[in-house]
């Protein structure tokens, strides 16, 4: 089975903690958990929302249709009242004034008041959520008092109490397994990986939706003993980032498409100096400030050919946190061997939504530098463009060897760095560059294919729609009618093209499924493999698009 | 001056400009503090200035026109052994990388920057710069250069900066002084090489320079904030270089534990065991 | 006939006023002229040098080819001796100590310093080319008298007279006409199209090769009454642009690739706000400072694809100083019509190179500024983004109307300008900005068509190479065997598609001729239209690919 | 208050924000100087401070974050007649835009720049602004703030700005007399606003400002420089809120004659004969 509950209420009434707490409880009991997070861009006021999904089997996207509804105000119900299942239920304090069968109205805030302390009264509502569920009162204790400190631990178990004894039970559910799994989100996975390869220098500055990275990274400061810098701009941010590349830490920048705009002339500065450099790029709909706080996928153009001129660089959508772990360790590897920018790129559905997944495996990655093993002296001379078949170069770290310098040129140079004004030097290098590129195409992930073989139609997506993708194909071949199958691109430049070469032949319909409004994917893939979509599934309205509402537009006459 | 440590390399400055003179002092500078060429690592953004690290056998970077000071501090922070310098022009410096300059002062990196003055933009044949004085006509600015000139000393010294000094490059010896000052002061240290550009700075020549530089004298005491602003505020008919102002305060490392104590971030090894149990945050 | 006469030396020894004399002098005689620059990136020394390529037939190109070297010192004749005709010419002083039977070894620095001013030198050449070509005095003091004041002009003038009499005629030559025609390189032509335009307010920050164009406005502030402001950076110069753009002039920036680079997220913004704009965009070989003072087309993808998120632009390659002026000026009605930004696109090699043209007819050009007529109030609100069937909205000049406001916004926002959270407004919004797309598109200017009807090979090019591959194309039809054509692009973004599909069908070899390393324009030809190329003709050292490179690359096999 | 001019419209700010007092005095000192709302246009970056535009009458431009100051300034250049003026945050013009405020101050353009001056970034909540106090924790900064604190009332008038004022959102009448003298003065005006922020900077709050703000008083000569510098380094037990220096000098316009006379560059007429007369250059 699985459910899905709706928190709502106006910025600052305290849904962030309710949503937290609920997650982990739901968690600590073995239920696989989807939640997903729809702000405004303000800190008081509006309207907000948390989504949890959860279940006794996998879910790989977020729900439209809602099992319950706790409403913090009277605008949550008005708004999501449609979504509702005709046998669902809501959640109110009595002083909302509301007439629907399904309604609970409860005694939330009075309950609190003589619990003494009125802001308990979430977790009165809470408790009365589990009592519907017929969950039992084990692990509670745990996540209140990792969550809050002194009198306030017993205020909130009470809370809990209180609220169980509100309502009757309704639902019969157990999760079929012991919990062994980690409850995170995107932001968090991504700072993860990088320190598990081992990141040592993170400059950023802050913009919504890629904070969240910086935040975590920031919180691990000192005991990771890494150097997170809040940089005056993001055109600073990039430039730290190269400088303590070169010097020869793993380095890693982030931001949003707006800050991202001000990193192009770095990234072109990075593939020419090659120094190594991972950068992400955490989408939501533009232009310019656009709508801050949602998700989109319209970047995808601008950031392949960031960069003026042609540059050697790789592009790799992240799916989901587990994916975002690994591939953001990969990055890095891939970054030092090639000496280029890889951009990761993600958006706010990825940042900020949070599931269970299995606990990372450290012993499943390496880090590889890549540098040089060689001994440089005065008299065998280094030299850091040094022409290669690979296009690569031995990397040394500057300030290490007596006699050898590194000395590294953002003008066209020549194998030791220095300036050249010679076109047969360029022709050279630039081709040394670019060479980079035909190497990459051999690390590429082709892309994860799901469904049934031989399908009718096959979506094509990227990125964070991959797992709603994913749903709706077994949603879709569950109905029995046609077969239906997916390829979900993580790898996206250079473009991994052979297994859509193979799948795409003898399909009915290629139907790509992307976050904005012009199909960027479906464009890439013609310009690349000649390959055409017959129709697309857009979505651009800012928030995120579910595997019921693919579903649903399949039914649409597509 | 050994010549062997820092050999002359062959330059595209025109003759007679003032980068010569920079460039000779600087290397005067790491000899007389004994460092290695391999233990530098010398920054630059672009512009004629910026050509520098191509000029020298220490490390270089050579980065984007306004942006050696971001690259600059990460390296320091990445490799505290470093000695790292910033050589560029003004128009780098105070016009492109304007709000690096700002912000790398209230960060205080243990760098040094150089910043090559000749009051135009050398590269791009001649354009005004922030530091043009009100009138300067150039192909740009037909009608003489409008804006008031930014004065970098009185702009570092009020923003916190330890140390702020200018130099003349036609007073080599002085200023490889200062420059060796500069480089041992722990903290950022700014200072402002008045650099005559004879291609393209009819304006401020040699001549304008020499009529006006004079040094600060011995009772002159850099530690005094408000003197120094008032010193700093002199430009025109004479113009005082050597330090106008000198404060000892925690550089950035000194604010961090780890950076400041034990092997430099670079060498540092990490303890994955540590990253690992990050993950418990999560159950 | 077409001759082809190199001048070079170190810079800073005169070049350019001996080209710009040389230039004019053929100029009014009424020959048409070609002519290059090639110099390096640095003030003094080094090797630098003019081409002058005049005829007395239309020319379209630059030679590689030379019939005259005038060498002020001896690395001029070594580099470039390989490309010397076997019955061409060298001029060089008596100093310069070299051996080849083609070189007038005289006595120009001897005789400059007989006339009493060592600076003359120069044209004490000048006087012996035109002696060699059997060219007469007429017009020579005209030219002199403008360029130089004081004694210096009968010293210019007497300078000439004895290089006259140093060599014997060589050649005869004389131009079919009279001299009706102007001088003018690219980054003029763009300057004075802005102008005619009605340009009132240029920002920009210096950088080659794009200062040319804020050079000579600079030049004309005070005549034309309009602001040249030399902002403190690129982001500084286009969110100024878009300032007076928005409070009613017509405005204008321009940069290279990394300036471009500072710039892209104001390009977003100049979309979202919908406030007119026109950026011109001068390539140079990248990527980061790459080779400041050479040429390149590497730019394509990266301007095209320039903005975050989804945004309405036009970008236009510009393809000689003829072209570039009247398209400037179209660039501002096309800005204005549709309120987005547009983008011109030009390289070194159009922005340095001077050639004749037609004076340019005003009485062709046409300045609409699209304002709305309506008379707005307080009762008769207006909507700065209503939502109209074209995408375009009503735009006033704030200011203007009592009682009316013009709010402008970069959040996404609703007809009024007001920030919105709505899904609902996002999609009529994004909907609204993205169809000036459609409309665009019937704006179009198909790619002109050269070359035989019915051509075994067509060419694709666009921008700066389009006069190269036209010259080359003559070349190749002349052979008599195969049949060529060529599309010439301007209009790149949208891409026309029109002829390209009618002239691409049947044609054996569809080759695209691009100034860069991975063919950036048949990858948007493929991307846009499905079609393509059979093979490409690349060059990426820097270097203007020339006609006659084109045709010798076509024997190579091609 | 003539609401009828200046309707109250809703805010996306928290209860109890500075903002909301800002605002408000904006409105009362645009009437005290009699401006329509049509002839005034507010410019912004982004933030909290840089929504203000979308909640008063007047003409708005809200652009990008940091990106305020040039559009405003290239508007009054396009439309003299417009009486312009720029509301953003301390993040915004600091921070990210702090390359723009030097050289704004450099141009003299006849605009008033209010900085909401919360010591933090409170729309992405709350990291360290340029102004936030040593030792100030915040998610991004764990170990406090390292960084040097800017004062951009010595930036200011260390740069050559003509009109350099702080004010306090908690008292308002003052701050609308500030805010009127700023825009009735004829050049580049800074007003660094002390604004809490109730929601993320739990330091610098109403109690803390009002402990510590006191009004200069009317023996203050603004017009000393030297006397400026040494007022504008008071920060601490006792911030100064007023005029801190105020000098009259040419603007912008003044300085070009056709700028200066005549109708606003937007309502010139070009003369296309004049335009075609440069093709001669070309013959
Ligand atoms: C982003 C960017 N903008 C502009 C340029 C062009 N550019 C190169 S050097 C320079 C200015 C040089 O002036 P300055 O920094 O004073 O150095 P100088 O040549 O005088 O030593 C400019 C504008 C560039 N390379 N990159
Ligand atoms: C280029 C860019 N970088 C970052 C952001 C994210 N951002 C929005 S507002 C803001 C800072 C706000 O701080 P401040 O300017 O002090 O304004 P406040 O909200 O405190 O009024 C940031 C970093 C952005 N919108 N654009
Ligand atoms: S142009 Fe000026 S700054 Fe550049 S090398 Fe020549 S003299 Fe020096
Ligand atoms: S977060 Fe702070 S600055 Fe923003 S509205 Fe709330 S109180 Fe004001
Ligand atoms: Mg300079
Ligand atoms: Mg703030």
């Amino acid at each position: 089975m699985i459910y899905n509950i709706l928190i709502g209420g106006a910025a600052g009434l305290g849904m962030e903690t309710m949503a937290f707490i609920l997650e982990k409880i739901l968690k600590r009991k073995g239920f696989e958990i989807f939640v997903t997070q729809d702000y405004m861009s303000r800190v008081r006021g509006g309207h907000n929302f948390f989504q949890i999904r959860f279940a006794d089997e996998a879910i790989d996207s977020h729900g439209d249709e809602l099992d319950g509804i706790i409403a913090l105000d009277k605008e949550t119900i008005q708004t999501h009242l449609n979504r509702l299942k005709a046998d669902g239920f809501i959640i109110a304090d009595e002083e909302i004034d509301f007439r629907d069968a399904r309604l609970y109205s409860l005694t939330l805030k009075s309950t609190a008041k003589t619990i003494g302390n009125s802001k308990v009264f979430g977790n009165v509502a809470l408790g009365a959520v589990l009592k519907l569920f017929n969950l039992d009162f084990t692990g509670i204790e745990d996540v209140i008092n990792e969550k809050f400190q002194g009198e306030a631990a017993p205020q909130n178990i009470k809370a809990f109490n209180e609220g169980y004894k509100l309502v009757p039970e309704k639902y019969a559910i157990q999760a079929k397994r012991k919990d062994d799994q980690i409850l995170i989100n995107g932001s968090e996975a991504i700072a993860l990986g990088a320190l598990a390869a081992g990141l040592k220098f993170y400059s950023g500055y802050p913009m919504t939706p890629a904070t969240g990275i910086m935040n975590y990274l920031a919180a691990k400061m000192n005991e990771a003993e890494i150097i997170v810098e809040q940089a005056e701009d993001e055109i600073a941010a990039i430039n730290m980032a190269i400088g303590a590349s070169y010097a020869g830490v793993r380095a890693m920048t982030g931001t949003s498409g707006g800050g991202f705009a001000l990193m192009v002339e770095a990234i072109g500065l990075s593939a020419m100096q090659e120094v190594p450099l991972v950068i992400v790029e955490m989408q939501r709909p533009g232009p310019a400030t656009g709508f801050p706080t949602r998700t989109e996928q319209g970047d995808l153009k601008f950031v392949i050919f960031s960069s003026p001129a042609e540059i050697p660089k790789m592009v790799i959508a992240l799916r989901d946190p587990e994916d975002a772990f690994y591939q953001t360790h990969r990055a890095f590897n891939l970054a030092d061997k090639y000496q280029i920018p890889v951009i990761l790129m993600g958006d706010q559905f990825l940042a900020d939504n949070t599931r269970t997944v299995s606990p990372f495996d450290f012993s499943k990655i390496k880090n590889n530098r890549h540098l040089s093993q060689q001994i440089y002296s005065e008299t065998k001379e280094y030299r850091r463009y040094e022409i290669t078949d690979s296009g690569v170069s031995p990397r040394i770290i500057p300030g290490k060897m007596p006699g050898t310098r590194v000395l590294t040129e953002s003008h066209e140079h020549d194998e030791y760095g220095h300036i050249t004004e010679s076109g047969t030097i360029r022709n050279k290098m630039h081709d040394k560059r670019l060479r980079k590129m035909i190497y990459l195409k051999a690390e590429l992930q082709e892309p994860i294919f799901v469904g049934e073989e031989n399908a009718d139609t096959l979506f094509l997506t990227w990125g964070s729609l991959s797992n709603p993708v994913k749903e709706a194909v077994k949603l879709l071949n569950s109905r029995g009618k046609d077969r239906y199958g997916a390829l979900l691109f993580g790898d996206i430049w250079p473009l991994p093209d052979k297994l859509l070469t193979e799948k795409g032949k003898g399909v009915k319909r290629l139907i790509n499924v992307e976050q904005n409004a012009t199909g960027l994917f479906a464009s890439l893939i013609r310009d690349c493999t000649g390959i055409q979509c017959d129709s697309s599934i857009l979505k651009y309205d800012g928030r995120p698009l579910s595997s019921q509402e693919i579903v649903s537009r399949m039914k649409g006459g597509e | 001056m050994s010549q062997s440590v820092f050999p002359n390399l062959e330059t595209a400055w025109c003759p007679g400009c003032g980068n010569h003179n920079i460039l000779s002092a600087l290397k005067e500078a790491l000899i007389v503090l004994d460092k290695k060429p391999y233990e530098v690592l010398v920054v630059s953004g672009i512009g004629q200035a910026g050509k520098l690290p191509q000029y020298i056998t220490t490390n270089g970077f050579c980065g984007l026109h306004g942006r050696a000071l971001p690259p600059a501090v990460a390296a320091k922070i990445a490799n505290k052994n470093l000695t790292v310098i910033v050589n560029s022009g003004d128009g780098d410096s105070y016009g492109e990388g304007g709000n690096h300059l700002i912000h790398t002062i209230r960060r205080n990196v243990d760098i040094t920057h150089f910043v090559h003055d000749n009051q135009i933009y050398g590269l791009t044949k001649g354009q005004a710069s922030p530091t043009s004085d009100i009138g300067h006509v150039t192909d740009v600015q037909p009608n003489g250069s409008n804006n008031m000139p930014l004065n970098p000393m009185l702009l570092a010294i009020v923003l916190g900066c330890g140390f702020v000094a200018r130099a003349f490059s036609g007073n080599q010896e002085h200023l490889k002084a200062v420059m060796v000052e500069g480089i041992r002061h722990k903290g950022y240290a700014l200072i402002d090489i008045l650099q005559p550009c004879v291609s393209f700075n009819k304006v401020n020549t040699y001549q304008w320079y020499n009529d006006r530089v004079y040094k600060l004298g011995d009772d002159y005491e850099p530690e005094n904030k408000l003197k120094a602003i008032e010193k700093a505020m002199e430009w025109g008919e004479k113009i005082p270089i050597g330090i106008l102002y000198r404060e000892e305060k925690p550089d950035f490392h000194a604010k961090i534990d780890f950076l400041m104590n034990g092997s430099p971030l670079v060498d540092k090894v990490i303890d994955m065991e540590k990253i690992k149990e990050f993950m418990k945050d999560f159950r």
